[in-house]
Formats: C-alpha cells, sequence, structure tokens
C-alpha cells in the first residue's frame, strides 16, 4: 500500500445561500486505496463529492490533486483530470448497445460517421476482467443493473480516471451482484486506481474498505483506517477478513462517529393509551422489506430509525398503498386491502412524504390552495370551495407552523425549503387523520421550526392521533418517539422503549447491524 | 445453452418484428379476402404511394426519438412543391431571371425546406417553444405561403421535358421513387446506427442526464434533425410535383399527422428514446396497405376511417403494454425499487 | 385492463367489417368492374352520382362498380387511378378537379390498356373520351337571371356580388364563379365583384364567412356559392342578420345563388319567401353517360383513345322559371328523392 | 425576489392578451368604417361562442397537461346526430339530450384510455377524433346522404337561431354561461383545484389522494358533453348538419387555449385566457374577412400570430419563473 496522497483537501468550505454545507474539512486520501466516505445525509458528503467532481465550486478552503490544486469548473474538466463518478441514477441509454454507450460523447467520428474507437478495445478488457458475459452488441436494457455499472465504470476507466468515485452503488444490487462488483473494485485497485466509495452499508467498508472519512453536520469527524476503526493497532496484525463480531462493534464506533453525541434532549413520557391497539403489521414482506411486524396504540408516537437504506421509507410506502407487500395489515382489528393511497386515506393514513419537491408541495399554487388538498371538505362550504374557509385554514396553519412567507397568496415553489416542509406538513395535518406518518419531518428544516414541529407532533398525540416518525435523526428519534422501531438492512432489529436515560449504544449497535 | 437459444429467438419479441408479423397478417388477410389485392403491380403501387410518409418519416422519426414533433412537414411540402414547379415554369419573373433547370430549382427548395426546419428549430431550442405549437404555427404559414405563391392556383403548363422522370420513369425497371426510398432508408438506417447524429439522437430522448454527463449538447442535435426534416419535406415536395406532373399548393393536406401515425405505428413513442427506421417504413407500409385493401374489399370510406381510429389506439395499447411487460422483466430481475 | 380494451377493439373491427360488407350485396357474377373516382366522396352531390353510378352500371350492364374516393386531393386521386388499373378493372370513370392529373391519369390508364373517361374538368390532352356538364352556360344564365330580377324589382341599386369558392381552383372560375359573374355583366356592366372567399365547400364556414362580408359591405345583393352547401351557409348567415327575405318571389334583400340542384336547395328555391332562388346541375345524366361511355369503350363501340364530348346538361333550377313538378322530377331521378317537393317546402317554410 | 413580482401569477400574462386585443381592434377600426358596429361584434362572439364553449373544458384538460384532439370530431358527429334523430321523430329536446350523452361517451372514452391506461394522449385522442368522424359520416350514409338537412322539423333551427330578450342570440348566453360556471368550475370547485393540482404536480397529486384517473376523465366528458352541445348548437343555427364541420376544429381550440396563456405541459391557465384568445382569433379572421383578404394570407397571419403572441408571453414576466 502506497502513502502517496494523491488527494489533499485542507480547510475546505462550502456555503450554499443561508447553509453551510461544508465547515473545513481536512484529510487526505491515498493513492491506490479504496477510500470509504460515510455520514448521514446532509452531513456533507454528497457536497464534498460535488467540489471534487466539479457539479459544485468551493467557497474556502483547497483541495489539491496530484500535489497540484485543484478546482474544476465542470464535471468534464474533473473528467478529464481523471476523476470519475459513478452516480447512483444509472447513465446509461438503454436502446443503445454496450458498444454505443461506452463510446458516448467521445466518439472517433469522420464526417460525422463513427469510427471504430482505438479506445474500445482497452475497454472491452476492462469489462470482459469485470464481468465476461456483456458482449459488445447487446442492447443494454437487457443487462441487469450490475452489468450497467460495469458498464459505466469501463467507461470512466477508459478516461485514464486515476480516481473513480461510487455513489451508493451497491444500493440497488442483489447479494451477488454485490459480490461481484466488489470484486471489481479489488482489481481496480489492483491497477492502482482510486476508490471513493460512497455507502450507507456500513458493513461493506471493512470487506473493501481501506480508510474510511465520517462526515457529520458539514465536518469532518474522523478518517481511520480500516483496521484502526476494527481495533487493530496496525495493518499488519489485521487479518483479511474480520469476523462478525468485530465488524459489529466496528459499525457502531463509525455510527458513533456519524452520529456524535445525541444530545439527550428530555424525552417527555406520552399518555399512550396502550389499551387501545389501532394499527398492527403482521409478516410484512416486499422486494425490499423482510418480515416486519410491529404493532401502533393510540396517542402513541412510533419512531421507524436506521440508516439511509435499511427501510424505513419502504415501510411508509407499504402502509401508504404505494408498494405493494404480502402480509396483513389491521387497523382497529380489522383486516385492510386497501391497495392504493386513496384507499389507505381512507384507512385513516395520511402521510408527509420524504422528497417534498417531487411527492409533496404544489409549486405553482399559492400557500392557500396546498394546505386543504388532502382534505377538500375543511373548505367547502354547501360542496364549494369557500375563500374565506379556505384564507382561515391557512392563516391557521401558517401561524401554528410559522410558515415564513409574504402572504398567503405566495407560489409555494418560491418559498425555503423549510417552509415548503412546514406546507407540506399542514396539508398532511389538516387531513386529520388518526395515523399520522412523517418521513423524515424536519430534514432541511433550521432549529427553531424544528422544535415547533416537533411540538406540534407530540400535541397531536396528546390529542390522541398516533404517529409514525420515520428519521434518520436519532435526537429527534429519541427526543419525540415513545416506541423505537430499529431497522437494518430491510428487516426490523429491535423494537425499543424510549425512556429518560435510553442506550444510545445499543440503539446504535442494533442499527449498525449487531 | 439456454441462454443461448433465449438470445436467438429474442428477435422474437421484438416490437418491430411483431409489427412485421401485424404487417404479413394483414396481406394475408386481404389477399384472402380479395382477388384483387395480392398483385405485384398493386404492391408496386403502394410502395409509390407511401413514399413521402417513409421518406419524410425518416426525419420524423429521428425527431421523435429526441421527444420532438414536426406537424409542419405537409405543408412544408406543399410549399417546396409549388415553388419547384414556379421557378422552373416562370423563374423568378420580378428579379427577371429565367425558369430555372430542374437541379437548380431543386437545390434552392431543399435549401428553403431547410430554412422551414431552421425556423421550427430555433422556436423549439432557442425560445423554448413546445414543438407542437412551434410546428403548428408553421404550419399555417406554410400552407397560406404555398397558397399564395401562385394565388391558389395550379400550375400546369410550361414545365421542362424531363419533369416527371422523378416521379413516374424507371431505371434499369425499378422506378425513381424506389431508388428515393431506399435510398433514404439506408441512409437514415446508417444515419440511426453508424453516426454521431443517430446515436446522440437516441441517447436524448433515452436518457437525458447520461446525454448531459457525456457532454452533448441536446439543442445542437435537434436543431439539425429540424433541419434534416425540413429538407426532406423538400425531397418530397420535390418527388410529389413530380409525380403529379403538376404544382398543386393543396397537396399534403393532413400529411403530418399520417407521418405521425406511421411513426408511432412503427414503435417510435411520442416520449422518444427509442425507435427504428424500418419500424416507421414497416407503419407507412400498414397504413398504406390497410386503405388499399380495403378498398379493394369495397369497404365503404367512412369505415375506413373508424378503423384507423381503433388501429391506431390499438397499435399504441399493445406497445405500450409490452413496454410495461419488459419494465416488469427488469424490475423484477432484482433491481431497485 | 389493455388486454381488455385490445380485444374490444379487435371485436369492433371485426363486426365493424361485417357490418360494412353487409352492405354490399352477396356475391353475385358480373360481367365487369369498373372503376370510379370521385372528385370527394363527402359532398353530397358526388355521393349521389356514385350511388347513380353503381346502380345504372349493375342494373344496364350487370358490371361492378368499384369506388375509390379521390378525397379531393391529387395524391390520393393518381393513388386510386394507379390502384384500380392494378386492380385490373376493365375501365375508369374519373372525376378530378385538376386537368394535368386528370391527363396523367388517362395516359396510365392507356398505358395499360384500360378504358378511361374524364368528367367536368377537361384534360390537358385530348386523348380519351370525356363527359361535358354544360355548366357555363347555365351559370352565364344563372347570373343574367340573378341580375335581371334585381334590377327590375330594384332598378337604382348597384349591383354588387360576392362570391364563395373552393380557394382557386381555375376551372371553377371559368364554369361557375366567372361564368356566373359575366352573366350578372350582361345584364348590368356596372355590376361590382366585391370579394370572393374560400367557403371550403362547408356550410358552417360559409355562414361566418358570409356574415362578416355582409359587416364590411352591407350593400351586397348577389351572392353566389361554387355549391349548394356553401350557398345555404350564405343563406343562413343571411337569415340571422334578418336578410334572406323575398316577397314572394320579389327580390327585397339579395338574391343567393347556389350550384348542384340537390335537394336541400330546391327547398329553398321553392319557397317564395327566401332569397335562395338559383342553383343548377345535373346528377344522373352524369353518372349515366360515364357508364354508358366506359361500356361503350369496353365493348368496343368507340375507341378508348379518341377525345368525344358528351354534353350533358346542367339544367337550371330556379324559383321564376321551373316549375315545382320539373324539380320533383329531377330530385327523383338524381338525388333518389322519395319526398314530395311541395310538401318539404311547406314544412320547411314553417 | 418575491418583492418585485407583485403581480399575481395568472394575471400576469393578461395584460399582453389586452394589449393586442386593443392593437388589433385600433387597427379595425382605422381600416374598416364597418368594423366599430354592435352587430360585427355580435358576429366575432358568434363565430368564437363555439371555441370558447369547447375551449372552456379542453382547457382544463390542457392545465392537467393533457390535451384533446377530438373535439372537432364530437362536434360534427353529435350534429348528424341530433339532426338524425330530429328528422327521424325524436322530439327535439330527447334528441338533445342523448346527443350529450353520446357526446359524453366518447369523453369518458377518451379519460379511460388516457387517465387510466395512460396512453399518451395526442395519440389517444386523435384515435378518437377518427373514430366519431368516421361514425359522423356513416349516420349521415345512413341517412342517405352527407349533409342532413330535408325533413328537419321546422323548430329545428329554433335553438340556435333564438334571441335572448329579442335581440342577444343564444349563442352569445351560452358563451356567458358556460364561461361563468368555468370560472366557478376553476375556482370554486374541487374539480378545478384538483386540475390545477394534477398539472402541477401529479405525483403529488396521487400521494394527496387526489383520484387522478376520476378527474380525468371527468374533464374529457365534459370537454366532449361541450363539443357535444356545440355540434348541436351550430347545425341548429345553420338548418343543416354536416359531417365535416368539425375539421381543424380541435387547432383552433388549441391555439385559443394556447393563446390565452395556458401551458401544455399544465399547471397553468384560465378561462379568461381563454376569452382573450378566442377574442384574438375572432378580430383577426372578422378582419381579414371584412377586408376581403384571401384565405392563403388568412393562414399565414392564423401561424404568425400563433407564434407571436406565444413569443411575446415567454418574453414577459411569464418567463422569469
Amino acid at each position: 500500500m502506497s502513502n502517496d496522497v494523491i488527494i489533499e483537501v485542507r480547510g475546505l468550505e462550502k456555503e450554499f445561500p443561508g447553509v453551510r454545507a461544508l465547515k473545513g474539512v481536512d484529510f487526505d486520501i491515498k493513492r491506490g486505496t479504496v477510500h470509504c466516505v460515510v455520514g448521514e445525509n446532509g452531513a456533507g458528503k454528497s457536497t464534498f463529492i460535488k467540489i471534487l467532481t466539479g457539479a459544485h465550486r468551493r467557497t474556502g478552503g483547497s483541495l489539491k490533486f496530484n500535489g497540484n490544486d485543484f478546482d474544476p469548473k465542470s464535471i468534464r474538466e474533473a473528467m478529464n483530470a481523471g476523476i470519475s463518478v459513478l452516480y447512483q441514477e444509472l447513465n446509461v441509454v438503454d436502446d443503445l448497445t454496450t458498444e454505443e454507450n461506452l463510446t458516448l460523447g467521445k466518439e472517433k467520428s469522420k464526417f460525422g460517421f463513427i469510427q471504430k474507437s482505438d479506445g474500445l478495445g482497452k475497454m472491452m478488457d476492462i469489462i470482459r476482467s469485470l464481468d465476461d458475459s456483456i458482449e459488445l452488441d447487446m442492447p443494454v436494457d437487457i443487462l441487469s443493473v450490475a452489468q450497467k455499472q460495469v458498464i459505466e465504470i469501463a467507461k470512466a476507466l477508459s478516461t485514464d480516471c486515476s480516481v473513480l468515485v461510487m455513489d451508493e452503488p451497491t444500493a440497488s444490487l442483489s447479494e451477488d451482484e454485490v459480490r461481484r462488483l466488489f470484486l471489481t473494485v479489488k482489481k481496480l485497485k489492483e491497477q492502482g486506481i482510486t476508490i471513493i466509495f460512497i455507502s450507507h452499508k456500513l458493513s461493506e467498508i471493512f470487506e473493501i474498505g481501506d480508510y474510511v472519512t465520517v462526515f457529520r453536520d458539514g465536518e469532518m469527524t474522523g478518517t481511520k483506517s480500516v483496521p484502526e476503526i476494527a481495533g487493530y493497532e496496525d495493518a499488519l496484525g489485521c487479518p483479511d477478513t474480520f469476523d462478525d463480531k468485530t465488524i459489529t462493534d466496528a459499525c457502531t464506533e463509525l455510527v458513533r462517529l456519524m452520529i456524535g453525541k445525541v444530545i439527550d434532549q428530555a424525552y417527555i413520557a406520552s399518555e399512550s393509551d396502550y389499551s387501545q391497539k389501532l394499527l398492527e403489521v403482521k409478516n410484512v414482506s416486499n422486494h425490499r422489506l423482510h418480515d416486519i411486524n410491529f404493532d401502533l396504540y393510540k396517542g402513541e408516537i412510533l419512531g421507524f430509525y436506521g440508516l439511509v437504506g435499511a427501510g424505513k421509507t419502504e415501510v411508509g410506502r407499504f402502509l401508504y398503498g404505494i408498494d405493494n407487500y404480502e402480509g396483513d395489515i389491521f387497523v382497529n382489528g380489522e383486516k385492510c386491502d386497501y391497495k392504493n393511497v386513496i384507499g389507505a386515506l381512507e384507512q385513516g393514513f395520511a402521510m408527509v412524504p420524504e422528497e417534498r419537491r417531487v411527492d409533496g408541495i404544489f409549486g405553482q399554487l399559492p400557500i392557500r390552495a396546498n394546505i386543504p388538498m388532502m382534505r377538500m371538505d375543511s373548505v367547502l362550504s354547501s360542496g364549494l370551495i369557500s375563500r374565506i374557509k379556505e384564507n382561515k385554514l391557512a392563516d391557521k396553519f401558517m401561524k401554528m407552523m410559522s410558515v415564513a412567507a409574504k402572504d398567503r397568496e405566495q407560489a409555494v415553489a418560491f418559498l425555503s425549503g423549510g417552509n415548503q416542509q412546514k406546507v407540506v406538513i399542514a396539508k398532511c395535518l389538516n387531513r386529520d387523520a388518526d395515523i399520522i406518518m412523517l418521513d423524515e419531518p424536519t430534514r432541511g428544516v433550521d432549529v427553531g421550526a424544528k422544535e415547533e414541529i416537533h411540538d406540534i407532533i407530540r400535541g397531536l398525540a396528546n390529542e390522541g392521533k398516533s404517529i409514525i416518525v420515520f428519521s434518520s435523526e436519532l435526537p429527534e428519534i429519541t427526543h419525540l418517539c415513545d416506541r423505537i422501531v430499529l431497522m437494518y438492512d430491510g428487516s426490523i432489529g429491535e423494537i425499543v422503549k424510549n425512556k429518560k436515560d435510553i442506550d444510545i449504544d445499543h440503539i446504535m449497535n442494533i442499527v449498525a447491524g449487531g | 445453452m439456454n441462454k443461448l437459444n433465449k438470445e436467438r429467438f429474442a428477435f422474437l419479441k421484438q416490437p418491430t418484428f411483431i409489427l412485421f408479423l401485424v404487417f404479413v397478417a394483414l396481406n394475408v388477410f386481404f389477399a384472402l379476402s380479395t382477388p384483387r389485392f395480392f398483385k405485384l403491380s398493386n404492391y408496386m403501387n403502394m410502395v409509390k404511394q407511401s413514399t413521402m410518409i417513409m421518406i419524410v418519416g425518416c426525419g420524423a422519426t429521428f425527431l421523435m426519438m429526441t421527444e420532438h414533433l414536426d406537424l409542419s412537414v405537409g405543408s412544408n411540402l406543399a410549399l417546396t412543391s409549388i415553388i419547384y414547379t414556379f421557378l422552373v415554369v416562370f423563374g423568378i419573373p420580378g428579379l427577371g431571371i429565367a425558369p430555372l433547370p430542374l437541379l437548380t430549382a431543386g437545390i434552392i427548395v431543399i435549401i428553403i425546406g431547410a430554412v422551414i426546419g431552421v425556423l421550427n428549430g430555433l422556436l423549439v431550442t432557442k425560445f423554448g417553444f413546445e414543438s407542437f405549437i412551434a410546428t403548428l404555427g408553421m404550419m399555417y404559414i406554410g400552407r397560406g405561403l404555398a397558397l399564395a405563391v401562385v394565388g391558389g392556383n395550379s400550375i400546369r403548363s410550361g414545365f421542362p421535358e424531363n419533369f416527371g422522370v422523378l416521379g413516374n420513369d424507371k431505371v434499369l425497371g425499378i422506378p425513381y421513387l424506389f431508388i428515393f426510398v431506399i435510398a433514404a432508408i439506408v441512409i437514415f438506417t446508417v444515419l440511426h446506427k453508424k453516426t454521431l447524429l443517430g446515436k446522440h439522437s437516441v441517447a436524448i430522448g433515452g436518457n437525458k442526464n447520461a446525454a448531459f454527463f457525456s457532454g452533448i449538447n441536446p439543442k445542437k442535435i435537434v436543431m439539425t434533425l429540424y433541419i434534416i426534416t425540413g429538407a426532406l419535406a423538400a425531397v418530397a415536395g420535390i418527388l410529389t410535383a413530380s409525380r403529379l406532373e403538376h404544382g398543386d399548393p393543396r397537396t399534403g393536406t393532413g400529411f403530418e399527422f399520417t407521418v405521425l401515425v406511421a411513426v408511432l405505428l412503427g414503435g417510435t413513442p411520442l416520449s422518444g428514446g427509442k425507435g427504428t427506421i424500418i419500424g416507421t417504413v414497416i407503419g407507412a407500409m400498414i397504413i398504406t396497405v390497410l386503405g388499399n385493401g380495403l378498398n379493394a374489399m369495397d369497404i365503404l370510406k367512412f369505415w375506413q376511417i373508424v378503423f384507423k381510429g381503433i388501429i391506431l389506439i390499438g397499435a399504441i395499447v399493445l406497445h405500450s403494454q409490452m413496454r410495461e411487460k419488459r419494465r416488469m422483466t427488469v424490475v423484477n430481475a432484482g433491481t431497485r425499487s | 385492463m389493455k388486454k381488455l380494451l385490445l380485444t374490444v377493439l379487435v371485436l369492433c373491427m371485426l363486426a365493424g367489417t361485417v357490418f360494412a360488407g353487409g352492405e354490399q350485396e352477396d356475391a353475385k357474377e358480373y360481367d365487369f368492374v369498373i372503376g370510379k373516382i370521385p372528385y370527394t366522396f363527402e359532398h353530397a352531390y358526388h355521393q349521389a352520382i356514385c350511388r347513380e353510378f353503381t346502380e345504372y352500371s349493375e342494373k344496364m350492364y350487370n358490371t361492378k362498380a368499384v369506388i375509390i374516393d379521390g378525397e379531393s386531393s391529387a395524391e390520393a386521386t393518381l393513388a386510386a387511378v394507379e390502384n384500380l388499373i392494378s386492380q385490373g378493372v376493365d375501365g375508369i370513370a374519373l372525376h378530378c378537379g385538376d386537368a394535368g392529373l386528370s391527363a396523367k391519369a388517362i395516359d396510365m390508364a392507356h398505358a395499360a390498356g384500360v378504358p378511361i373517361v374524364t368528367t367536368l374538368i377537361r384534360p390537358e390532352n385530348m386523348t380519351a373520351p370525356h363527359i361535358q356538364p354544360q355548366e357555363t352556360p347555365s351559370s352565364i344564365y344563372m347570373g343574367a337571371e340573378a341580375a335581371r330580377q334585381w334590377k327590375a324589382a330594384h332598378p337604382n341599386t348597384p349591383i354588387k356580388v360576392a362570391m364563395l369558392n373552393f380557394g382557386g381552383i381555375e376551372q371553377v372560375w371559368e364554369m361557375r364563379t366567372g361564368a356566373f359573374l359575366e352573366g350578372v355583366k350582361s345584364v348590368d356592366p356596372n355590376a361590382e365583384l366585391v370579394t370572393m372567399l374560400n367557403g371550403q365547400g362547408s356550410t358552417v364556414k360559409s355562414m361566418e364567412i358570409i356574415l362578416d362580408v355582409l359587416q364590411g359591405d352591407p350593400g351586397v345583393n348577389l351572392i353566389f356559392a361554387a355549391n349548394d352547401e356553401m350557398a345555404l351557409g350564405a343563406l343562413a348567415a343571411c337569415e340571422q342578420l334578418g336578410r334572406g327575405k323575398m316577397d314572394n318571389g320579389v327580390p327585397l334583400t339579395e338574391i343567393i345563388a347556389g350550384l348542384d340542384a340537390s335537394s336541400a336547395a330546391l327547398v329553398k328555391i321553392f319557397d317564395p319567401n327566401c332569397s335562395f332562388k338559383l342553383t343548377h346541375g345535373a346528377v344522373k345524366d352524369i353518372a349515366r353517360a360515364e357508364v354508358d361511355t366506359v361500356m361503350a369503350m369496353i365493348n368496343g363501340e368507340i375507341p378508348m383513345d379518341k377525345y368525344t364530348e358528351t354534353r350533358v346538361l346542367s339544367p337550371t333550377f330556379d324559383y321564376w322559371n321551373t316549375s315545382l313538378a320539373e324539380a320533383q322530377r329531377h330530385l327523383e331521378i338524381n338525388f333518389f328523392y322519395e319526398g314530395d317537393l311541395e310538401a318539404d317546402v311547406k314544412a320547411a317554410m314553417k | 425576489m418575491t418583492g418585485k413580482l407583485k403581480l399575481p401569477r395568472f394575471r400576469s400574462q393578461l395584460p399582453i392578451l389586452v394589449g393586442i386585443i386593443v392593437f388589433m381592434m385600433i387597427v379595425l377600426t382605422i381600416i374598416s368604417p364597418n368594423f366599430l358596429k354592435v352587430q360585427n361584434f355580435s358576429n366575432i362572439l358568434l363565430k368564437i361562442g363555439i371555441y370558447i364553449l369547447i375551449a372552456s373544458a379542453a382547457n382544463l384538460i390542457m392545465i392537467t397537461g393533457n390535451l384533446d384532439l377530438s373535439v372537432g370530431a364530437v362536434l360534427a358527429f353529435s350534429g348528424i346526430l341530433h339532426a338524425y334523430m330530429c328528422k327521424h321523430g325524436v322530439p327535439i329536446p330527447l334528441s338533445i339530450l342523448i346527443t350529450c350523452i353520446a357526446a359524453m361517451g366518447w369523453g369518458v372514452f377518451n379519460g379511460f384510455i388516457v387517465g387510466k391506461l395512460r396512453i399518451v394522449p395526442v395519440v389517444a385522442t386523435l384515435g378518437t377524433m377518427y373514430i366519431a368522424e368516421g361514425f359522423a359520416f356513416l349516420i349521415a350514409r345512413w341517412d342517405g346522404g352527407t349533409n342532413i338537412m330535408l325533413g328537419l322539423p321546422g323548430a329545428y333551427t329554433r335553438l340556435g337561431r333564438y334571441m335572448m330578450f329579442g335581440k342577444i342570440p343564444v349563442i352569445i348566453v351560452f358563451v356567458v354561461i358556460v364561461a361563468a360556471i368555468f370560472l366557478f368550475i376553476e375556482k370554486k370547485t374541487k374539480l378545478g383545484r384538483f386540475s390545477y393540482a394534477i398539472g402541477d404536480n401529479r405525483s403529488a397529486a396521487e400521494l394527496s389522494g387526489i383520484n387522478v384517473t376520476k378527474v380525468i376523465i371527468i374533464l374529457y366528458a365534459l370537454s366532449a358533453l361541450l363539443a357535444g352541445f356545440s355540434g348541436i348548437l351550430q347545425s341548429s343555427r345553420v338548418g343543416l348538419a354536416a359531417p365535416n364541420v368539425g375539421r381543424m376544429m380541435e387547432t383552433y381550440v388549441l391555439i385559443v387555449c394556447v393563446l390565452g396563456g395556458t401551458k401544455m405541459s399544465g399547471g397553468k391557465g384560465s378561462i379568461i385566457g381563454v376569452l382573450l384568445g378566442a377574442a384574438i382569433i375572432g378580430l383577426l379572421e372578422n378582419g381579414l374577412n371584412l377586408l376581403g383578404i384571401d384565405h392563403f394570407y388568412q393562414e399565414v397571419a392564423r401561424g404568425l400570430i400563433l407564434i407571436i403572441a406565444v413569443l411575446a408571453q415567454k418574453s414577459s414576466g411569464n418567463g422569469r419563473n
């Protein structure tokens, strides 16, 4: 293992209007290693990657690549310098063949005719070495996701890249395909390529990683070698593979670095009525979930906690009638068989979706029109929309959520992220459902507003509503929830009851796969 | 072994092949129901009659692969056809230019067709028009100009001797029109499969991000395609004038929708990203065979209109079902949700 | 769901084919098959010609007629000619709006040895028999008669003519619009042609245009439309402006003239208080002349490559000079009219 | 950023439309002495009345991001069906009722294919257009011709030519009523609100529990109903039903909506815009007819006005979003 540093990060800063995404980060990436980057959403790792690959410009600090200052203005510039990215959304064109995809955008051409690329042989060698079942003339749409990834890797490598960034490459792969990808990664490493590997599956780090950098809240909280994390003094005494126990412990350590000290915001015990079971989920499985069992009581706040990709959102999706599932859902003791969102709403569910821009807001409509959308009855008077009621409703919620807007006529698209989120929550609350699901309710919301949203959720529970919160912020979960469902890799690890001084270490252990 | 077999017969599931089967089935049906249909001369006619659809369809297929429409092809065809005729018969009287030779006039109107394409392209790429609206506007303008050039009258005398050669004569027993069609099919299949333009068109419609990250400039491609389609409409205009052996400003009415339907039947969805020239050719032939066969069966014209609608809807439903199935198999192969 | 829809659509197609096929008669041995290409199947006039053509050829010659629509389009007409030739018909009757295209069709048919006859628009090369309805003299007569009637009632009002055409087909000018104007001018040389616009052969379009025209120049007092559909549209426009009236055949507001002599027009013409007063046209004679000529060529009675002109009268029907009985007979023969014109006129007047 | 955008969203492009209209009116007043007359405005209104009737519903469809190309064919079909039934002894009111229901059938069919089966609306409604048009011709043929006029009861034209209070044509009355209803639908009903929501963000609409399929089916049914009713009115006004009257009606309706500021991608538009868009088209055609300009220049003008109006809207405040 060479100690030669390929990327040197010093005091790197990135400021977006109103947000400091990176607050001065320092670390080194060594040549020819697999360097893992971990951190929760919003921790700053993707900002770092975007600066590295030319999608964003830094606002402070320095970044050195091969010893020279490096400030790429575009993705292409970074690519030409030798830094390529393997994006999470696959950037292959389904209706082109392998070969065509490999050469897309850098074809050699004469009079517009595509010539045989010189690099093709090399790319093919790369592909062969990674997956020998891919042929040049295969249309890409018959390939699996993993095979498509191989094509993208080959494409990146063909540009003489020395650093390959892999953004959650295993997110949509089957177990088998993950194995194969790891073999690929190892081969690449042998060829001297530096790999920056982003993953939410911490255990993977111990399989392929050499170093790991942890981000939290725009800061780097640690860069360590993998053996170090696993508890070995140095690489010499370290075995090639670790046993499960070691991995679990090490993962827990990583989670601790990612989450940091959990500020123990006082958990206020709820007035849950544990005699009244509102919802019961029995043996639910689908393509992402295995054997999910839990129940929810009246007036309870149930938290789902797990790292990104653990399957929290998927639980929300099947409950809300979006995804198919096998198994049973009982509401008030009766088995439900709704098949869509409308059915779920009628059954008494309501949800604040995770992606507000895509699934939540009606950007061109004013705030006033957004809020009643899930329950138009609330603004109808004798069947017609009453402007008075609508205004009243909007005012009520805008006050309750302290939405910062010019007035209620403002189009939601022009609001800040936090205020958009408040509008989405208001829209959902207005539904007045018995079971309210909130997926990442305070993501991108400033501290003050966060507190307000928490108070509202607590207030709702006290009114007798049952609430499910999906969150990847542990403080939020421990602050709010009465019971916490800990998820890991599509399964429920454990359901713990919240209390004043809850064992954070234990939680970390479970969500890390222990 | 099993896998190999699967691959070998994969073409059986190709939409284009299924389309071809539908085409064959139609032919068999008509051949069995009427003795007047299954004749070589009839097929020659049908190819001739679908020439313009195929030629313009080649460009339109490319445009649709990038999610764009061109509704101005019909009036573009009429305008170029009438200007071509005007130039070879009268020249440019205002400038004292004598009647032009066929080739010169041809080149001029192909440039005019391309200019219409440039206007379409500018409106779409530069001013952000929906392609539907931009080309609809150009459709009206082109049609009006075509009529205005000749005051609404046809030109039907004073043609040079070989005016009708391209549209009617044969060389070595093959009609010139066939040569044009085959040339168009070959050229555009090559463009599709072998050139940057074809590949990048597919890429733009198939995955915008991939195209972007690969440094492809979509505006340039779309602009080029509008120009090509405009020029093709002009070629079709010249051929139409030659085939009719007179200049008719009313020609090509409704042509844009015929082309659209042919391209759609050929398996190029409005959402772009895929499509084949051969599919469009089969689509055009299906339209022509259907009209011809139903005529031969002496089916009332109005029923034919009804059938046209049913087949259009049926074909698109079928296409979308096949796409869905394909997507399902991909999802089941163990990928993301 | 999609499968279900597909099945339903296929069933619809099959049912439609059966139903559409059911309109034809049972298989029968015919002596000959002849093709007929109408200008457009969408107009009542051409549909009537096709019907007469089919019935007459079957009755007289035991010959089947195949109708392919010319769709008022040059390409469609040309394709129809090609298809009929390759289907191996024994003869073709073509009514096409373009002299050049007619000539080309004749050449193509002759090259394939198929006799062909053209109608109305005289082809450029005169190498095949032609049916010529005498439209020009009838149009001139109509123009003159309309102008006479107007001048008789309003000697001091200058005549102002508005016309609706099909958008500049020059034969229409020669045989209809221009001829009409010629007739008008023969009576009043100072008559003014105010405007000539494209009614697209459509009643609705014509109505809208005439509303605008009368707004632009309320002095318009003669309106000529190149077919009855457009004339009816003009009438509808006049009626909505409180015009369109006559006092027992004496012009009050304007005089409207049409063309085709269809039942819809004649009902109005014989209404003494309606301003639509003149039309001319023939169906039966044209269709029969077409069939007769084609059959004569097939049977070798006349040469197929020699120009002969069969003139067919295009009788004029106007309120002042034609009797109801004549009109009744005309409709019965030409438009398969089964009603009683007098009764229909009375009914429409109500 | 938000401080300067004082004008509310929907109204931001209306001044431009009004500007274009005023400009056209001034020009026409100068060059044609007969332009500025009550009767002429009645003519214009009568002409664009049918467009407005249909466009009011078609506009909502466009606001959801969809499209209806079958309106012209449904209009023709309904006119013919109505005339056919009246001629064969069905009482006029009953015939109107049946025709309206039949027309809605086409709309439900469209809505089903577009909303439920998720077929691209351009193709689906193009198919319906062909089918409906074919049947319009077939019905006329079963009656024995292409136009139905003879044998219609005398009262047939009563509806279309009825003058309210002796001077206001009934079509104008209907236009006012329908425009008011759709203004009402846009502002006051769930249907209107949901239409904007679907066009704005379909996914969010579905997750908010809006029955998108149902909304789309209802809108297509409304559009077809109005097309059908327009067909009845038109044929009654003319006193004749012809199967080819609907040709190009769909593009006129589309142009009217687009001129009025409705985006084809959905989420934006209003009935007020439709009224102004229709006014532009009406003034244009009226002016050109008054001046006796050949129809081919009219087509050029139509294309130009479409492009210019959209361009003007794009370069105005609209582009900033």
